[in-house]
């Protein structure tokens, strides 16, 4: 038998790692800038120390790393999701399109965001 | 041979995963992407006031803390909660790390995901309230 | 329904302390177009199977009642079907766990229906021999006189997976093959596992292909309710997820290793 | 048109698998099918826990060949052939290689050598075992095997309801589609019968519900005579209430058999004294036969259990630990579980002895060849003979590959040199059968008869009190009247279900029909053997008579439709008969 290999695996890789990654680091940013903060439980850092360590290359990096990770591992699981859950896997195509193309643009406007904190 | 199928085929309900606590909880697992990606949104809204200057991350601020935003956050943390454990339980089943001929056992490889978590959410807690 | 002739009570066994009513799925197709419900009232014994309450219906009450099974010891696989909404071995499953009742028997869910309790297995049969569960010697075959050593260590690594009795539990309890019915499956993917894990067998390449498809690993997104139903600890959600992690590394190798290098 | 293939195997187990591969392997130009009643996986050599015996590694020179076949021998009290036995020790070895380089994981040693396991009436380890469910991954090994060879046909769940016989010739089988309700004329050049044992025509016993016997009573009905059938096999080790068996591994590692004093019984009969560790052919690692028989004698002494479900003796493994039973028994530990809601590691197990094999079987030669041309037949359902009056345990599973093969081989030998013949009347045999089919289909229903299941529940009954551990003429007749009735009976039953598809009732009704044959034979065969031979216990005649019964039993059915017993004297190459000496 000879099925064309399909590109499945490095999607997979992609939602791995995006997963990984999320499951790392998400939690506790959240908690701290979503919940944390705006409650007043702690003092939000100020605006120089906040900027002093957003704008650290390796900063940017890692946060650039995380935001493209993040945003296939969404691309990943939602196009399943709708697959499954809404039992579109006839359009499978599309939302294969969608999703990762979105996940693409995101990323680019990622990128641009970061760059533009440097 | 077969005679006309007659076989019955039930069909999938639209709600199917409803039908068990395990389907929710797999549909709700899969649906914390949703809120995985828009942390990065608003991680990004958060960078992007920050690098515009002071006034505008006090804005950013005063709006992430409106009562509505703060629940939407509340919601999608408890989301990437589900999302981390459910992660972390599902690793050992694909990592089968080997020592020599010892394998190691996957609860030891549960506890390392959890001791680099822990390690992980520590410091970038430190480095921001540092 | 109810059991009302003393002719038929089964002889030389304990008391029952009781009756269990059990709410039977029937298709007939000659007769309906889908299936509908009967209800039959049987002894409630401290060592009844479900099973054992299938074959009072059959023997006593109502012999039109089609349903498999054979070793009732957990080991031969055909007695699965739907109890109270989870897939069961009916051999293995009891009476009293479902006590005071109603106990609700249906055929296994994702599988079309044949009769009353019984499936159309076809599906998987007709997948089993495209992930190629035989071993695939190499060149290092032993003399006809001899095996191959193979440590009690190199076994543990495909054990599990060598216990699958093709029950088909997990396919039932699989939302994505409910969904998608090209999917491989949990068990089909888990006996691959068994042979690619093996020290003996040389087929992981020749497994790859079917494995690594669309169709293969990578339609799983890891529900996990498959080795949760699954009777024999097989683990196949394990297999499944290991899997994706082999392939993925290979696609890998294969995208920065020139072709003939592998 | 009707299917055609040159070789149909009947039976998806371990000898029917075994069958297909070798013929697919001898000549792959051959057209091979299998016709199962169950999907071959399904089969009842799944079942199988203890092991499989054979002379292990060649480095291991403290075993041979010939002390695994005097232990057969002695095992079968004399009646076996001795050069079916023979060849059967040197291919068991080969065949369980062949296997393992098959796949099959066989339980290993630290090095990565097979482990062998002692077992009862053996006095070497030579039993190879996957932990104690042997029979499950030969029997899967098998068949994802036989998946690698594509050509081989299957017609799974498919029953086959009678030979075709033409000019003393098999021409073909009648199978009815389980899942259509089709019925179906196969025409073959040769048929191979590997259906297994027919343990359902009693009531308490191991074996599956598919063991009804049908291929021999095929076999018989198309005129081929059946051998040794009053010769049935008691398990010493069967839970209460289920049947289901308790490995005889568990004795083989170690396990003790108590009455209710705590007393190790077995030592008051003639089967040696107590020791810690296991003692080949000794105590515990005895034969079946003679542990079955003393269970009765302890109940009629009063020393055994009494257990809802009957007399039972207490199987203790406490002393073998948590980690030896995990490791060598854990389908023993789950079975316990599960249905007598006990742990072996600290709980006494409640046994008795249940109806487990059968020796007798299809008549056959050492190639599996019947005496009705075209006719094969290997496995449980076979008697060639190397089990004679009492099977030993873990021979079984190497019987039916080395005769399965054997069967093959000859079988696709004799479609190679002998050419087909006409099928016209084959096909009109078909087609009366396939009306036989019907009428009784739609002849039965409603005709307020009696339910299937009593006639067949009467059978067992009758089976068990008269043919039993223990038999005599007075019992044996009674049987024998008893049969006869429920015959007659079984002409007015009824049944419920008219459906074409899935119909099990129809099903049920065939195999009662074929098990009735069965139980005939049975019973007519014990009460002509005047003596008492391993399984066959008469206690109108305890000894054992070599002068008039060193014989195999023929029953074969006459024209007239009665029952005929003739003697076959058996094969003795190397070892005159002897006494059969345990513990000494
Ligand atoms: C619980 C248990 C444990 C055992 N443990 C051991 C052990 O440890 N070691 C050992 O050596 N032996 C053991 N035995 C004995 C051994 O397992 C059996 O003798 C052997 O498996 C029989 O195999 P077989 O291939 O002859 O038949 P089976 O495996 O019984 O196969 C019979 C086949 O015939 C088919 N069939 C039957 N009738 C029809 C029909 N009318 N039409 C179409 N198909 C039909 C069935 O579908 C099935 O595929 C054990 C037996 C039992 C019951
Ligand atoms: S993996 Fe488990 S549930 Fe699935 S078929 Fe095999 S034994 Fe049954
Ligand atoms: S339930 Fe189905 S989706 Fe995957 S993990 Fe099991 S096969
Ligand atoms: S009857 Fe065999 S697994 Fe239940």
């Amino acid at each position: 038998m000879t099925t064309k290999r399909s590109p499945e695996p490095f999607a997979w890789l992609l939602f791995s790692s995006g997963g990984m990654a999320a499951a790392m680091l998400i939690p506790v940013l959240l908690l701290l800038f979503g919940i944390v903060f705006p409650l007043g439980w702690l003092s939000a850092p100020s605006h120089d120390r906040l900027a002093a360590v957003l704008t650290h290359p390796v900063t940017l990096l890692v946060l650039f790393g995380l935001c493209v990770l993040a945003l296939f591992h969404w691309a990943h699981r939602f196009r399943y999701t709708l697959y499954d859950g809404l039992q579109l896997r006839k359009a499978a195509p599309v939302i294969a399109v969608l999703c990762y193309g979105g996940a693409a643009v995101g990323s680019v406007i990622a990128a641009f965001v970061l760059i533009r904190a440097l | 041979m077969t005679t006309a199928d007659r076989r019955y085929h039930h069909p999938v309900s639209f709600t199917w995963w409803a039908r068990k606590p395990s389907y929710l909880l797999f549909v709700l697992r899969e649906l914390s992407s949703v809120f995985v990606a828009w942390f990065v949104v608003y991680l990004l809204l958060l960078v992007a006031a920050v690098s515009s200057g002071n006034e505008s991350y006090q804005g950013f601020l005063e709006w992430s803390s409106h009562p509505l935003m703060i629940a939407l956050n509340v919601i999608a943390f408890a989301f990437v909660l589900l999302h981390a454990v459910t992660w972390f339980g599902l690793a050992p089943k694909a990592i089968v790390l080997r020592l020599g001929s010892w394998r190691v056992p996957p609860n030891l490889i549960l506890a390392a995901h959890y001791g680099a978590w822990l390690v992980i959410s520590v410091a970038v807690a430190w480095v921001i309230l540092r | 329904m109810s059991e009302t002739d003393d002719k038929h009570a089964v002889p030389d066994m304990p008391d029952t302390t009781g009756t269990i009513t059990m709410e039977v799925a029937r298709f007939r197709p000659d007769r309906e177009s889908e299936p509908s419900w009967d209800s039959y009232d049987v002894p409630l014994r401290k060592e009844w199977a479900v099973l054992d309450g299938l074959n009072h219906i059959k023997d006593q009450l109502d012999g039109t009642l089609s349903y498999r099974w054979s070793c009732r010891m957990g080991i031969c696989g055909s007695c699965g079907m739907t109890v109270n909404g989870e897939p069961k071995l009916t051999c293995s499953t009891f009476l009293t766990d479902y006590a005071p009742g109603p106990v609700r028997v249906e055929p296994l869910a994702n599988f079309p229906v044949i009769r009353d309790l019984v499936v159309d297995i076809e599906d998987f049969m007709a997948k089993l021999p495209t992930v190629k569960p035989w071993l695939v010697s190499g060149d290092e075959e032993p003399a006809e006189d001899s095996e191959y050593r193979q440590t009690p260590a190199e076994m543990d690594d495909y054990r599990r997976y060598s216990m699958c009795i093709n029950c088909m539990l997990c396919y039932s309890a699989c939302p994505v093959y409910a969904l998608d019915p090209d999917f491989i499956g949990p068990a089909a993917i888990a006996l691959a596992q068994r042979y690619n894990l093996d020290s003996r067998d040389e087929g992981n390449e020749d497994r790859r292909d079917v494995l690594a498809s669309a169709e293969g690993v990578w339609a799983c997104t890891f529900v996990g309710e498959c080795s949760v139903a699954c009777p024999k600890d097989v683990d196949p959600a394990g297999a499944i997820q290991r899997y994706k992690l082999t392939a993925a590394t290979q696609a890998v190798k294969d995208l920065l290793l020139p072709r003939g290098a592998r | 048109m009707a299917a055609w293939h040159n070789v149909v195997i009947i039976g998806g187990g371990g000898a029917g698998l075994r069958a297909a591969i070798a013929i697919a392997e001898a000549n792959p130009k051959l057209n091979v099918a299998i016709v199962s009643k169950v999907y071959p996986m399904r089969s009842h050599t799944v079942s199988a826990e203890g092991g499989a015996a054979a002379v292990a590694g060649r480095d291991d020179a403290d075993d041979s060949f010939d002390e695994h076949a005097y232990d057969t021998v002695s095992g079968s009290d004399w009646l076996c052939d001795q050069d079916a036995v023979e060849a059967f020790v040197v291919e068991a070895r080969r065949e369980l290689l062949q296997l393992e380089h098959w796949g099959c994981p066989w339980s290993r040693r630290p090095d990565g050598r097979i482990a062998v396991r002692a077992f009862g009436g053996m006095k070497k380890k030579r039993t190879w075992f996957a932990a104690d469910k042997t029979g499950f991954h030969l029997l899967h090994t098998l068949f994802q095997t036989a998946l690698s060879y594509s050509d081989i046909v299957r017609y799974d769940e498919w029953f086959v309801t009678k030979l075709l016989v033409h000019d003393g010739r098999v021409r073909g089988v009648v199978a009815v589609e389980l899942a259509t309700g089709a019925t179906e004329t196969i025409v073959a050049d040769a048929v191979i019968v590997c259906t297994g044992g027919c343990g359902r025509v009693f009531p308490f016993t191991t074996n599956a519900n598919i063991k009804t016997g049908d291929g021999m009573a095929l076999a018989y009905q198309a005129g081929a005579p059946l051998k040794d059938m009053e010769f049935v096999q008691y398990h010493p080790t069967g839970l209460p209430f289920t049947g289901i068996l308790i490995t005889e591994a568990a004795r083989a590692e170690g396990g003790w058999l108590l009455n209710k004093d705590g007393y190790r019984y077995l030592q008051d009969y003639d089967l040696g004294s107590p020791t810690d560790q296991p003692t080949m052919r000794s105590m515990e690692l005895g034969p079946r036969d003679r542990l079955s028989q003393a269970f009765v004698h302890e109940m009629e002494k009063g020393r055994t259990i009494e257990h809802e479900a009957g007399h039972v003796v207490h199987l203790d493994l406490r002393h073998l630990g948590k980690e030896l039973i995990d490791s060598r028994l854990p389908f023993v530990r789950e079975l316990c579980a599960s249905y007598q809601n006990i742990d072996p590691v600290s709980e006494l197990v409640p046994v008795r002895p249940v109806v487990h094999y059968m020796m007798g079987g299809i008549h056959t030669d050492i190639n599996g060849a019947t005496p009705l041309t075209g006719l094969y037949a290997a496995g449980e359902v076979a008697c060639v003979s190397i089990n004679g009056a009492n099977r030993l345990g873990s021979n079984s599973l190497p019987e039916l590959l080395v005769f399965g093969a054997r069967a093959g081989k000859a079988a696709a030998e004799f479609v190679s040199d002998v050419p087909g013949a006409a099928t016209g009347p084959v096909l009109a045999q078909g087609r009366d059968e396939e009306r036989r089919l019907h009428r009784e289909l739609a002849g039965r229903h409603g005709s307020g008869g009696e339910r299937l299941a009593d006639i067949r529940t009467e059978m067992q009954d009758a089976m068990e009190a008269g043919a039993g551990i223990y038999r005599d003429e007075a019992s044996l007749i009674k049987a024998i009247d008893k049969v006869a009735e429920l015959k007659e009976r079984f002409a007015r039953a009824a049944i419920d279900d008219t459906s074409r598809t899935f119909n099990t009732e129809l099903i049920a009704m065939l195999e009662l029909s074929g098990m009735l044959d069965v139980a005939e034979c049975i019973v007519a065969s014990a009460l002509r053997r005047e003596e008492s031979r391993g399984a066959h216990q008469r206690t109108d005649f305890p000894g054992r008579n070599d002068e008039k019964y060193l014989a195999h039993s023929l029953i074969r059915r006459t024209p007239a439709g009665e029952s005929r017993v003739d003697y076959l004297p058996v094969t003795i190459t190397r070892w005159p008969p002897g006494e059969r000496v345990y513990g000494r």
